[in-house]
């Protein structure tokens, strides 16, 4: 059986993900063929992503990807921004050029994207925006905002701390737009809990490599440290072994994340990560079936102003999780990988 | 050896072609050494030497004809397997790996181990040791060889070639680099080698070497062998005939008018260089600056040149004090310099022959800041003609000329920038003899135009040849200064020597 | 890997070889051509779109940020030299751009940004031509400081350009054709003019091919090394425009790893890392093959991940047919 | 930026001269140990904690990985190669490690990892050494195509490694010292032997200084050059073994850009780039110069941004001192 490009899973694989999906009420659509003015010629979705270097990219691809396979004739065409703007801007017209459909656009930058994006409405195609948003006309925005997220998971911080502390932070690859977001909402809460001092901030490139020597050399620099603020999951797996080597588990240094995975959430029950930002990959299919509709002539039920050129579809918002909901979205989340092993417990 | 039957021969090639793409180097070429027998090989630069002895030491492969060693029919897929066979080479140009110690060097690719296996590096230095005295070479081998003298490192060289158990030594141009001494030592060591029943193959373009050490000439002309004779039965004019297919007709120089002295040093010294270096050379003049290697000649036209600092001393052009902060303000002062070293300091091995010509004063070819290249094929083509450079044209990558025509355009660089000064550093250093005539020639003619010329020569025949008066240093010391008249092979020889 | 063997040395009387060197000089510099004509052919059969007039100015337009760079490079690589900084000096430029914009008109910008590209070339410069440090480790220490610079600028946040003049600039046409393509043509016709009809241009060449024999020749071989690092640094401020006015956008990660696209070009295009041998046009022939092949991977949906098999795999071939035909 | 100038050339006799010598070589040789020594002294300043027995373990592991990719990258340099594909390798063979021990123990994952590396090394070697391919070149298509490879192999995902004792393989300790840092320091060990101790690492060096001799000589150049990128790579698959031990985790992405971290190490440890020149002594302690200023800076909580610039102007720096004091 032929495999999709990237997560190099089948259809069958990829139709069984889908029923796990969260989002596959909104915007309902029957499995089956799309007929657009009554024809059932061979529908072509372009679909370009940021970039393809961190596995949620690849759950929201493998979200659009499980919603194409229940439409026999609808397939896709990939492109992988490799986070560069300018690489983005010239996959969008590389799609234009090859006469896709409709453009799934989940972008770098949100103002880069704009000439690219205006190109594809004056072509007359559809143009799902998904993750952030392009400050021009589109068909239509999907996403959540990572800067209220910061400001739930800083909150959790915040309460947690009780106001008072020393916290590290961690950041996502400098200069990435979720970073700065996440970045932002923080300071947003921290502005009004003058008690919790920011010591130390590293840059962990979402990943775990960077975080441990940067945690380890937090910990020897500072005796006394109450949380670690970091803007992936994998950095804070990464501190956690830090702490663990640097033998503080002791210190019951606590863990503020984002990401949603199901290992995340995992390590939130575990007691491993406090509270985890919900930031949800699962846009993926919603954008694919919003092309749909267009393509098929289709109202977009809840599309709504918002401020900003084109109308968006507001989701339901994906709570924080902390230890009270954690069992309730393992599974919920997205990734099938297991969290690591906390080397404290 | 005419008589030798075939076994008793050490090497016995016979037929050997070479072709490079369409262009045929070797055209069926024979070439038999026997034990003991120092077999010399020459021809112009080009005809094909090199090649022959790369052959035979498994860098390239024939395209034709066989190699018997000792009876037995060889083939030589690599210089290892030549080595294999005790088939040693000393190539044209030094393969010594600079980074690497003495030591290092002359065990390279046959390293001694011990019994583990792993580097025996006292055994190595013992034998080193040993190898050095026997060639009277006085240094420290245990520092980087990049860092010793040309020469020095031409010893190491036979050095590294007698380590190995040799059958057949083969020896190419090794002498174009060492002074009269040091070629004294390797005659001598080639002596020794004869005796002990090594067979030995010698290519110089001094022919006078011919006659002192080989016992066998063979004659190579554009890719073909033009004759092989035992050397007692031949003489210079039957080599020169055979290398290049014609009479030499004798030359006579002329009378040259000398004119107000344009260069002029006075007390002139550098530190670990030179000391107190006097000398004038007038228009029309050619004064040589003779002595060993080492003796500071280099040093001294560095020095006028702007690329050495001097600490003490003047020097005058037309006069005046000038101090020349580079080479920049040299060829603008209308001095010109033809390195000895044309690989290192010469040559743009990949641009065009035309670049290479006129790269020492673009100025001139230059108006409203943009290039006149009509201008510049005028002047490359004169200069072509004029130094009668061989080649398939202006556009040709300056590499794929032989050396002799390399020098020649080289040459033609130093016109480039019309210079009053011309100081001209061993320029005819791995020239053919036909090719070194035409230099001198040229040369001549320059002085006859008007131009004060310096020429840095090892060679005593040249210096004698071409000089109006000689300078002889020795030491970075002025030790003699020689008219013409008085000028000989002994008298500067003395001069170079004398403590 | 050295490009002389002891072997290498020509025979006299080159007249029997003239006619091989000019054919293998065309195959050489043909060889390049010939290779991107193929690739336009077989891309034209594998999408029926690929030829169309909007997909080629995509094309042009697509390839013009890194063919810029590639230009600037080409000057360096000539010299034997590399410039890794360019990609970061691109990001420094762009967030200028940003950043003046916001107070300024694009007429204080433009010159502002670009000369300050040209500043950190002429550390680049001062650095290898002065303080002797190797080109490879001045620019790789280059790279790592105006990254920092960029970054430390903006606190790491884009800086959105909302000048609607400076736009246009990057996304409008002039004689209909795409105005990021015709400042790589004008930087490329400008290089070309001064590499092969200016005393410079010759220098930079011999300077490569023989930095002693050139200094020995009187070529101001410090000077002249300076001035092809500020032009590479100033040449990645000209693409830093193209991208700023492109994207609008100044954003402190503009241009990470370009360096490497720029010299797969300007190599690709047949300029050798040994210094010497090259030129513009053969850059251009590279930035183009790269460019279509990044096109028809994409319009034929390649796997982004295969894509990159290809590319690595593309980059080593392409040299390694030029190297073959170049020594036929 | 050759190393020879005309004025450098030394006369006859080299008695006089062997004193001057043997002191700047001792200088170039101690002047990185000095500058390390230095920084470690400052540091020590900085922040009292900088001294303490915890955080120079923790600066003996963080070093590990780079340390042992810059190990494996002086062989190639020392060839006056270089491998821009180690990050890529490394990346490759940790994919491998996470993806094996999915099924199979750690007996089998080790070797087959490591092998995979060697395996990308080989094809490396062949290209520098038998198809004429310039290293540069070379290595940077297969920066791109290694990362291909575990993008491919992982769809793009990270593979968790559960295997407890793989898992403490990377974060154990034996002696009291950590493992990484044993790995690194038994890489140095062995390649310091062979580089000083065997014809192959002799030759090696002969190979960088002048390949065309080394031939000449009867060493089997290609054969030699292929087996350095095979060490190379390797080495690569050492080190990541360490990521993959240490981290517990597959991720696609790992090395990314340590090749440049790798080159910087090396460098900064006084070998030449232009071959022949140096030691895996000197590159432990350009390694460990680099570590040292990443840890003070994060001690003494040095901005982010602000980091990037030091690094940058350290490598300069360092090289710059170096260049002047084996010139002094
Ligand atoms: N690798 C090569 N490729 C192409 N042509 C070559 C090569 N090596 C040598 N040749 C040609 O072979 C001819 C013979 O060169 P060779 O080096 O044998 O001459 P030679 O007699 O040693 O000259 P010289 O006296 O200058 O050393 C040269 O004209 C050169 O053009
Ligand atoms: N190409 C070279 N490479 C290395 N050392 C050299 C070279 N040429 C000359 N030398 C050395 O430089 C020192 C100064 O000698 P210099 O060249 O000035 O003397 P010279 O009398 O001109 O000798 P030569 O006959 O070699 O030109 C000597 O030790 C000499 O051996
Ligand atoms: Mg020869
Ligand atoms: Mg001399």
């Amino acid at each position: 059986q032929e495999t999709m490009p990237i997560s190099g899973k089948t259809c069958a694989e990829l139709l069984e993900q889908y029923e796990g999906l969260p989002f596959t009420d909104v915007l309902p659509l029957e499995a089956g063929p799309i007929e657009v003015d009554g024809s059932t010629d061979e529908i072509v979705i372009g679909f370009s992503q940021t970039g393809f270097n961190h596995p949620w990219r690849i759950a929201m691809l493998e979200a659009a990807q499980a919603e194409a396979c229940r439409h026999e004739n609808v397939s896709m065409i990939v492109l992988d921004g490799n986070v560069d703007v300018a690489k983005q801007n010239n996959d969008v017209r590389d799609l234009i050029a090859r006469g896709v459909d409709a453009v799934l656009l989940s972008p770098v930058e949100s103002a880069a994207l704009m000439p690219a994006a205006r190109a594809v409405m004056n072509e007359g195609i559809p143009l799902i925006v998904m993750d952030r948003d392009v400050p021009t006309e589109k068909t239509l925005f999907i996403g959540q905002s990572n800067v209220t997220m910061g400001e739930r998971v800083a909150e959790v911080m915040a309460e947690d701390l009780g106001g008072e502390g020393n916290i590290v932070v961690i950041t996502g690859l400098q200069g990435s737009s979720p970073a700065v977001d996440r970045d932002q909402g923080m300071k947003n809460v921290l502005a009004d809990h003058p008690g919790i001092e920011v010591l130390a901030v590293g840059d962990g490139e979402w990943i775990r490599e960077p975080a441990v020597p940067i945690m380890e050399d937090f910990l020897t620099a500072f005796p006394d440290i109450d949380a670690v603020f970091s803007h992936a999951e994998e950095s804070s797996w990464g501190a956690q072994l830090a702490i663990a080597r640097a033998g503080r588990c002791e210190d019951g240094i606590l863990h503020y994340t984002f990401d949603g995975s199901n290992a995340g959430f995992t390590s939130v029950r575990d007691g491993t990560f406090r509270a985890d930002g919900n930031y949800t990959p699962f846009i993926g299919d919603i954008g694919m079936r919003a092309a749909l509709y267009t393509l098929m002539g289709m109202e977009i039920p809840g599309a709504e102003e918002y401020g900003q050129p084109g109308v968006q579809l507001a989701l339901p918002d994906s709570p924080t999780v902390t230890e009270a909901n954690a069992e309730e979205w393992i599974g919920r989340g997205w990734g099938d990988f297991a969290p690591p092993l906390d080397p404290c417990q | 050896m005419r008589g030798a039957t075939m076994t008793d021969l050490l090497l016995d090639a016979r037929g050997l072609t070479k072709r490079f793409g369409d262009n045929v180097v070797l055209r069926d070429v024979d070439l038999s050494v026997a034990p003991g027998e120092v077999h010399a090989i020459v021809g112009e630069n080009g005809a094909g030497k090199s090649t022959l002895i790369k052959i035979l030491g498994g860098v390239h492969r024939a395209d034709g004809g066989s190699m018997r060693l000792e009876g037995r029919e060889i083939s030589l897929s690599s210089p290892q397997a030549a080595l294999d066979h005790g088939i040693v080479v000393i190539h044209q140009e030094l393969s010594l790996a600079p980074h690497l110690t003495t030591v290092e060097n002359i065990f390279l690719g046959h390293f001694l181990r011990n019994a583990f296996g792993m580097l025996d590096h006292r055994r190595m230095r013992a034998r080193t040791d040993e190898l050095l005295k026997r060639l009277s070479i006085d240094i420290d081998p245990t520092i980087p060889v990049g860092r010793l003298s040309i020469a020095q490192q031409q010893m190491i060289e036979i050095a590294k070639a007698i380590s190995v158990r040799a059958k057949l030594l083969i020896l190419d141009e090794p002498t174009a680099v060492l002074d009269a001494n040091r070629v004294d030592t390797l005659f001598e060591l080639i002596g020794r080698l004869k005796s002990e029943g090594i067979g030995v193959v010698f290519i110089s373009h001094h022919l006078e070497e011919i006659f002192r050490i080989a016992d066998r000439v063979t004659v190579l002309r554009d890719g073909s062998r033009t004759g092989t004779e035992p050397v007692r039965d031949v003489d210079h004019d039957w080599l020169v005939s055979r290398m290049i297919g014609r009479e030499f007709e004798s030359y006579t120089s002329k009378q040259r008018q000398r004119g107000e002295v344009v260069l002029e040093l006075e007390g002139l010294s550098s530190e670990g260089a030179f000391e107190a270096i006097s000398l004038q050379v007038r228009a029309g003049e050619i004064v040589g600056l003779a002595g060993l290697i080492g003796a500071g000649r280099t040093e001294v036209a560095q020095a006028i040149f702007g690329v050495r600092k001097h600490s003490g001393g003047t020097m005058r052009l037309n006069g005046a004090a000038v101090r020349l902060s580079g080479p920049r303000a040299a060829t603008r002062r209308g001095i010109a310099y033809v390195s000895e070293d044309r690989k290192a300091f010469g040559l743009l091995p990949n641009r065009p022959v035309r670049e290479n010509m006129t790269i020492s004063n673009l100025a001139r070819f230059t108006s409203f800041g943009v290039l006149r290249l009509s201008r510049e094929r005028a002047f490359v083509r004169e200069q072509i003609e004029e130094l009668d450079i061989r080649l398939s044209g202006m556009q040709a990558t300056i590499s794929t000329l032989s050396g002799g025509n390399q020098q020649k355009a080289l040459l033609g660089r130093a016109l480039a920038g019309r210079p009053k000064v011309l100081i001209f550093d061993e320029p005819t250093r791995g020239v053919d003899i036909g090719a070194k005539r035409e230099i001198y020639r040229f040369i001549e003619d320059l002085a006859e135009e008007g131009a004060a010329i310096l020429v840095i020569s090892s060679e005593m025949e040249e210096v004698i040849r071409l000089s109006d008066r000689i300078i002889v240093m020795r030491s970075g010391r002025v030790a003699a200064e020689l008219q013409r008249a008085e000028a000989s092979e002994e008298t500067i020889m003395r001069a170079a020597t004398m403590a | 890997m050295s490009e002389t063997t002891p072997s290498s040395r020509p025979r006299d009387g080159a007249g029997t070889r003239s006619r091989q060197q000019i054919f293998s000089a065309l195959i050489g510099r043909t060889g390049v051509l010939a290779a991107l004509i193929l690739l336009i052919i077989v891309s034209s059969f594998l999408n029926d779109r690929f030829l169309s007039v909007p997909n080629l100015m995509n094309v042009l337009r697509q390839v013009s940020i890194v063919g810029i760079l590639a230009v600037g490079m080409t000057f360096v690589i000539l010299t034997k030299g590399i410039d890794l900084s360019v990609g970061s000096i691109l990001g420094v430029s762009v967030v200028l751009f940003a950043g003046i914009l916001e107070t300024q008109s694009m007429a204080v910008a433009i010159p502002l940004g670009i000369l300050a590209a040209m500043a950190l070339g002429l550390v680049n410069g001062l650095g290898v031509a002065f303080a002797g440090i190797p080109p490879f480790i001045m620019t790789l220490g280059m790279l790592s400081f105006a990254r920092g610079l960029a970054f430390i600028y903006t606190g790491g946040t884009p800086i959105p350009i909302l000048d609607e003049a400076f736009f246009n600039l990057g996304n409008g046409y002039t004689f209909g054709v795409p105005n990021p393509t015709l400042i790589l043509l004008g930087t490329l016709l400008v290089s070309g003019f001064v590499l092969t009809q200016t005393p410079f241009g010759r220098s930079v060449y011999a300077i490569g091919s023989n930095e002693d024999a050139a200094r020995l020749s009187g070529v101001p071989v410090g000077l002249y090394t300076t001035i092809v690092y500020v032009i590479s640094g100033g040449v990645a401020g000209i693409s830093g425009l193209v991208y700023a006015s492109q994207l609008s956008v100044g954003t402190p990660i503009a241009g990470q790893a370009y360096e490497l696209d720029a010299i797969a070009a300007v190599v690709v295009g047949g300029t050798s890392l040994f210094g010497g041998k090259g030129s513009v046009t053969g850059t251009l022939i590279g930035t183009l093959i790269i460019g279509v092949l990044a096109n028809i991977l994409n319009l034929t949906g390649v796997d982004p991940f295969v894509q990159q098999l290809f590319k690595g795999a593309l980059i080593v071939v392409a040299v390694f047919i030029m190297a073959r035909s170049s020594r036929a």
